[in-house]
């Protein structure tokens, strides 16, 4: 792709991904959470995909990524099983990080407030993001 | 001690009885369907002189031939076939009763059958497979009528309540003829009809006999054999023979004196020479064979078609 | 000891998922972990069918310490595992059978190209196995019908040639429509009662006209998964193109998805007549039609699919005539020969894959389907038996034991179905004397075709580890076979109590009362609270 | 309904009479001439021996039951819309089962 298609995608490169981040972060308050907000990440990177045919991407870096989103996931979980059971919310109610207890009722939302909900949804995040690409990734390189 | 030795001579007193008891009934069969063809026919005794030839002839291993399969499947389908008759209630109750050894009977006669499918098999010949398949064919077809008809008198034993239905011991001591009523009667003939049919196709005799066919496949499955293994093959069938008959006699014709063993005996002998007279000899004589693109449509169609008639009739 | 439970089913996901991270360190670590985590399951099932041999069922709910703390919202909605003799028992059994397989494939299966993705499957399917024995509620059976669906979809298009990839679309475009059908009775049930634990909804159904529809889609669906006589075409195409190792596996997971069927129709919907009569018309019809289909193949491993298929009749034969015959005193042993059957089953069509994967494996045919499954057309493969007659004698043993001869264990349970059944319908019993006949004129075929006769060229020698794994196959089949008394009322009659016992299903098993204060929720209040909680299964 | 079906007892029966007609069959004549022409398969014409091919295994079977294996063979064709077709037609064989009767 010519230059000017180069330098707009770079520049819109930050934006969509921060976009994405604040999906993610907020999955446990607003619309949206890890799959949604790994789904705008993939489309930053498909930018960059075909803006610069992939000369810098490389896509076992992807499968790499998405197995430590994959394993993050499930470890939180089974650190529950110490606490209780599996997939314990163990962080709730303890006022400690993402823990603050919420009483019934209407309340603008705290962030750090859903135990490891917001967790779970950053592993998501990351999994579906680096999943996509390399899923366009492959498709562009048949 | 005294114990082991007593059933040591059980087994081996039923073993050779029943080989030359097979032997001797092959030897009348000859006699009769010679007489019924109006020639003198061999003596009493032929089978013995042809077992005993051929244990002294040279027994070959054809060149490509799998040497052990070939050379133990005789045995085992002759020691099968000695095997089945401890199960069946000769004389009082069968030395090893047990309460389902009905269907025990009826698998083990598929045994004989494989033996000498992977025996003819494994000789590599091509007369030899052919034969061995027709065998398999032959054995698919019999065994549907084969399994109607065993179960019509476990029906009937159900029906009247008793326990241990599949047991040959309930069967032979409580005479099926006396649980049915008239309709029953009838269908309990049509029933022995269709059995007849059905040792002529076990032992794969005249109309059913499409796996040793002499004219087209020159000794079919046996092509192969010589020498002793030929005899243990000759002696398996002889006590098949016995095996079927003596099976369908506890199923069917279980009439008997209450007195000493030996009149017992001699009545058993009495029934095994009618039933291996008209299901051996008379058909032996009277049809033809069979093709084998039709053996199958004749045993899955009228004889199992006759089989479950006779069923159905009972059931009433 | 309680959290046995999701051990067995989320270890081998953990080890699925860190695989790729383990392979670039070396190949020989991730073997070695796959090994070790397959070895650690079948230890936690041990322990887990003792316990609960001991002190009965288990509930287990994933997140919280019971299953009634819910959202203030007040409706329960939680993943709830429950165990009893009969699940736990199907689960040792079968990590026993995906271990060994996983050492023979280790052997047999070396060429494939990327095998760390092939375990990662593997594993997966295995998940799906495992989760369908301890499911609870409906949605975690929707789950674990995806994964199981969607990883053998993968392990048919592991070889990426055009055969595989046409099987592999008739395969998810079924399996899609299937777990549609499946989506929507679930929908039905939820929309009615609110609830998607199997406990409450079986307490609150009225059997009314949509319940029945929705019975008849989540049937259906699951029919579709065992691939019974009506449902069995996408077996034939799947099993077609697949590894050995897969087939072994999808058999496993058609046999886990029977215990989940029976579960449903018989605990949720209560004895549905019509249903089971309808299960055993279908059963008698895929024995005789899975054998006779079987004898007309060329290709070793549609022989395999079909063979499968009758043995399944046969099951479901034994457990729905035992379902019909209620209360009567043939029902315990007419479901006592079908779960019997089902340990038979495994074990036969198990130890005749893996005998054909070492035929193929001798024969130096690799997996592309020009040579995929050997059509036994060309005799490209001849006189087995001169040079290897250890794996001739195998096959002759599993031919006696899949056609149910005497001596082997093919007999011990077909024995007690035959008896059971007679009571039913005598000509139950006479298509099941035919249907072994067939199975034995098929494999004669194949010992003449493939073991006898003159040998054309010469042959690999026979792969160590596999000819081992087969023969600990052989030796529980002998085992079995020999004493089969022994066996079953050890093993077989726990699972049978704990199938049967409808009116146990309700109250023996109480929630784990928990006192802390966390009780107090409103659904603790909107359900008559002086009665103890729900009963679950 | 006591199950008495002992396999220990059938294969201990067994291998008694193996032994004792293994014996009987010892006494038999064990020596034959090795490849020589005896050895050769028995086969009347002139060409040569084939192994089994598979189109004819069984050939009498399946020559009775050819309209059967016709009909078979239509039902398991490649296409997709053949199996859903079934699919759906099961499911309503299912369906009416369940909500008729």
């Amino acid at each position: 792709m010519n230059r000017v298609v180069k330098i707009i995608s770079l520049i819109m490169l930050s934006p969509i991904i921060i976009f994405g981040g604040y999906i993610i972060c907020h999955g446990h308050l607003t619309p949206g959470g890890g799959f949604q907000g790994g789904v705008v990440i993939a489309s930053a990177i498909a930018l960059l995909i075909i803006a610069f045919e992939d000369k810098i991407i490389k896509n076992h870096l992807f499968s790499l990524i998405e197995t430590i989103g994959l394993t993050f996931f499930i470890s939180i979980a089974f650190v529950g099983i110490f606490k209780n059971t599996f997939f314990y919310n163990f962080l709730s109610n303890t006022n400690y990080i993402l823990g603050k207890t919420i009483y019934f009722g209407a309340n603008s939302g705290y962030l750090n407030s859903g135990g490891i909900i917001p967790l779970m949804n950053l592993a998501v995040g990351v999994e579906v993001a680096s999943a996509l690409s390399f899923i366009i990734l492959s498709i562009k390189n048949k | 001690m005294f114990n082991l030795i007593l059933k040591f001579i059980l087994i081996m007193l039923i073993i050779i009885g029943s080989i030359s008891l097979g032997l001797i009934f092959e030897g009348i069969d000859r006699i009769l369907t010679a007489k019924m063809q109006k020639r003198v026919g061999p003596p009493i005794l032929q089978p013995f002189y042809d077992i005993r030839k051929l244990m002294i002839k040279e027994s070959i291993i054809p060149k490509y031939a799998i040497k052990w399969i070939f050379e133990l499947s005789p045995i085992i389908s002759l020691t099968v076939s000695i095997l089945i008759l401890f199960y069946i209630p000769i004389v009082g109750k069968s030395i090893l009763g047990g309460s389902n050894d009905l269907i025990l009977v009826v698998y083990l006669f598929i045994f004989p059958g494989l033996s000498i499918v992977l025996g003819a098999l494994s000789s590599n010949s091509t007369y030899s497979n052919i034969g061995a398949q027709r065998l398999v064919i032959n054995m698919l077809g019999y065994e549907f009528p084969l399994a109607i008809a065993c179960f019509v008198p476990v029906w009937l034993v159900y029906k009247s309540g008793f326990s241990n239905i599949f047991s040959l011991n309930t069967i032979y001591t409580h005479n099926i003829w006396g649980l049915v009523n008239q309709i029953g009667i009838i269908g309990l003939l049509i029933e022995i009809i269709a059995i007849f049919l059905i040792i002529a196709g076990e032992l794969s005799k005249s109309p059913f006999d499409l796996d040793t066919a002499d004219s087209e496949i020159a000794g079919g499955a046996l092509a192969e054999y010589s020498g002793r293994n030929l005899a243990m093959l000759n002696l398996s069938e002889a006590v098949k023979i016995i095996a079927i008959s003596s099976l369908f006699i506890a199923l069917f014709f279980p009439w008997n004196i209450q007195s000493n063993l030996i009149i017992m005996f001699l009545i058993y002998i009495l029934k095994l020479f009618f039933i291996i007279f008209i299901s051996l000899t008379l058909i032996k004589t009277v049809t033809s064979r069979f093709k084998i693109s039709k053996l199958t449509g004749i045993y899955w169609g009228y004889v199992s078609l006759l089989a479950t008639i006779g069923f159905l009739l009972v059931l009433f | 000891m309680r959290n046995f439970i999701i051990l067995v089913i989320t270890i081998p996901l953990l080890t699925a998922f860190l695989l790729p991270l383990l392979k670039i360190f070396s190949k020989k670590l991730s073997n070695f972990c796959i090994g070790l985590n397959l070895i650690l399951i079948n230890i936690i099932s041990f322990f887990l069918y003792k316990s609960i041999l001991e002190n009965g069922n288990i509930i287990y709910s994933v997140g919280a310490s019971a299953p009634s703390i819910t959202a203030p919202s007040g409706f329960p909605i939680r993943i709830i595992l429950t165990a009893n003799a009969l699940s736990s028992f199907l689960a040792m059994f079968f990590t026993i059978i995906a271990s060994l397989t996983f050492f023979y494939s280790l052997n047999t299966l070396k060429e494939y190209a990327n095998l760390d993705k092939f375990y990662i499957l593997y594993l997966l399917l295995l998940v799906g196995i495992l989760g369908f024995l301890f499911v609870g509620d409906f949605f975690t059976l929707f789950v674990f019908y995806e994964i199981s669906s969607i990883s053998t979809a993968g392990l048919i298009v592991f070889l990426r040639n055009k055969e595989n990839f046409k099987s592999t679309f008739h395969y998810l475009s079924i399996f899609s429509i299937g777990s549609l059908f499946l989506l929507l009775g679930i929908g039905l049930l939820y929309s009615q009662y609110g609830f998607l634990n199997m406990a409450i909804i079986s307490q609150k159904i009225q059997l009314s006209f949509l319940d029945k529809i929705a019975l008849s889609f989540i049937g259906s669906a699951l029919l579709l998964k065992v691939g019974v006589f009506p449902f069995y075409f996408w077996k034939i195409e799947a099993y077609k193109v697949s590894p050995i190792s897969a087939i072994i596996l999808s058999i496993l997971s058609s046999l886990s998805a029977i215990y989940v069927m029976f579960k449903i129709v018989f605990y949720i919907f209560g004895l549905n007549i019509p249903f089971i009569i309808a299960l055993t018309l279908l059963s008698a019809l895929s024995i005789l039609f899975g054998n006779l289909l079987a004898l007309a193949q060329k290709n070793l491993k549609k022989i395999i699919a079909y063979l499968a298929i009758s043995e399944l009749g046969y099951i479901i034969l034994g457990i729905s005539s035992g379902f019909l015959m209620q209360n009567s005193k043939f029902e315990f042993n007419a479901i006592k020969g079908g779960l019997f059957h089902i340990i038979n089953d495994a074990l036969d069509i198990g130890t005749l894959s893996l005998i054909i994967g070492v035929i193929l494996y001798i024969a130096k045919i690799k997996n592309s389907l020009s040579y995929n499954s050997v059509s036994l057309q060309q005799n490209e493969i001849r006189g087995l038996a001169h040079k290897y007659p250890l794996l001739s004698i195998s096959f002759l043993l599993v031919i006696l034991a899949l056609s149910g001869l005497p001596p082997l264990n093919g007999f011990a349970s077909k024995i007690i179905i035959y008896e059971s059944i007679f009571h039913l319908n005598p000509a139950l019993t006479i298509i099941g004397v035919l249907g072994s006949i067939l199975t034995l004129a098929v494999l004669i075929k194949i010992f003449a075709l493939i073991f006898l006769g003159a040998p054309n060229r010469d042959y690999q020698p026979a792969p160590k580890i596999a000819m081992v794994v087969i023969f600990i196959f052989l030796s529980f089949m002998i085992l079995i076979g020999l004493f089969p008394m022994q066996f079953t009322n050890y093993f077989i009659n726990p699972s049978v109590k704990a199938l049967i016992s409808k009116p146990g299903y309700k109250n023996n098993i109480h929630l784990q009362q928990d006192n802390q204060e966390q009780n107090h929720s409103i659904i603790h209040l909107t359900l008559h609270s002086k009665q103890r909680y729900f009963n679950y299964i | 309904m006591s199950i008495v079906y002992q396999p220990k007892i059938l294969l201990l029966l067994f291998s008694l009479i193996f032994f004792i007609i293994y014996l009987f069959y010892l006494t038999g004549e064990k020596k034959y001439k090795k490849d020589t022409v005896q050895t050769i398969a028995y086969f009347s014409g002139k060409t040569p021996y084939q192994n089994i091919k598979l189109q004819n295994v069984y050939w009498g079977f399946f020559k009775n039951f050819e309209k059967l294996y016709l009909f078979l063979s239509k039902i398991q064709r490649e296409n997709t819309n053949d199996y859903v077709f079934m699919f759906i037609i099961w499911l309503t064989f299912i369906l009416l089962t369940i909500c008729l009767i």
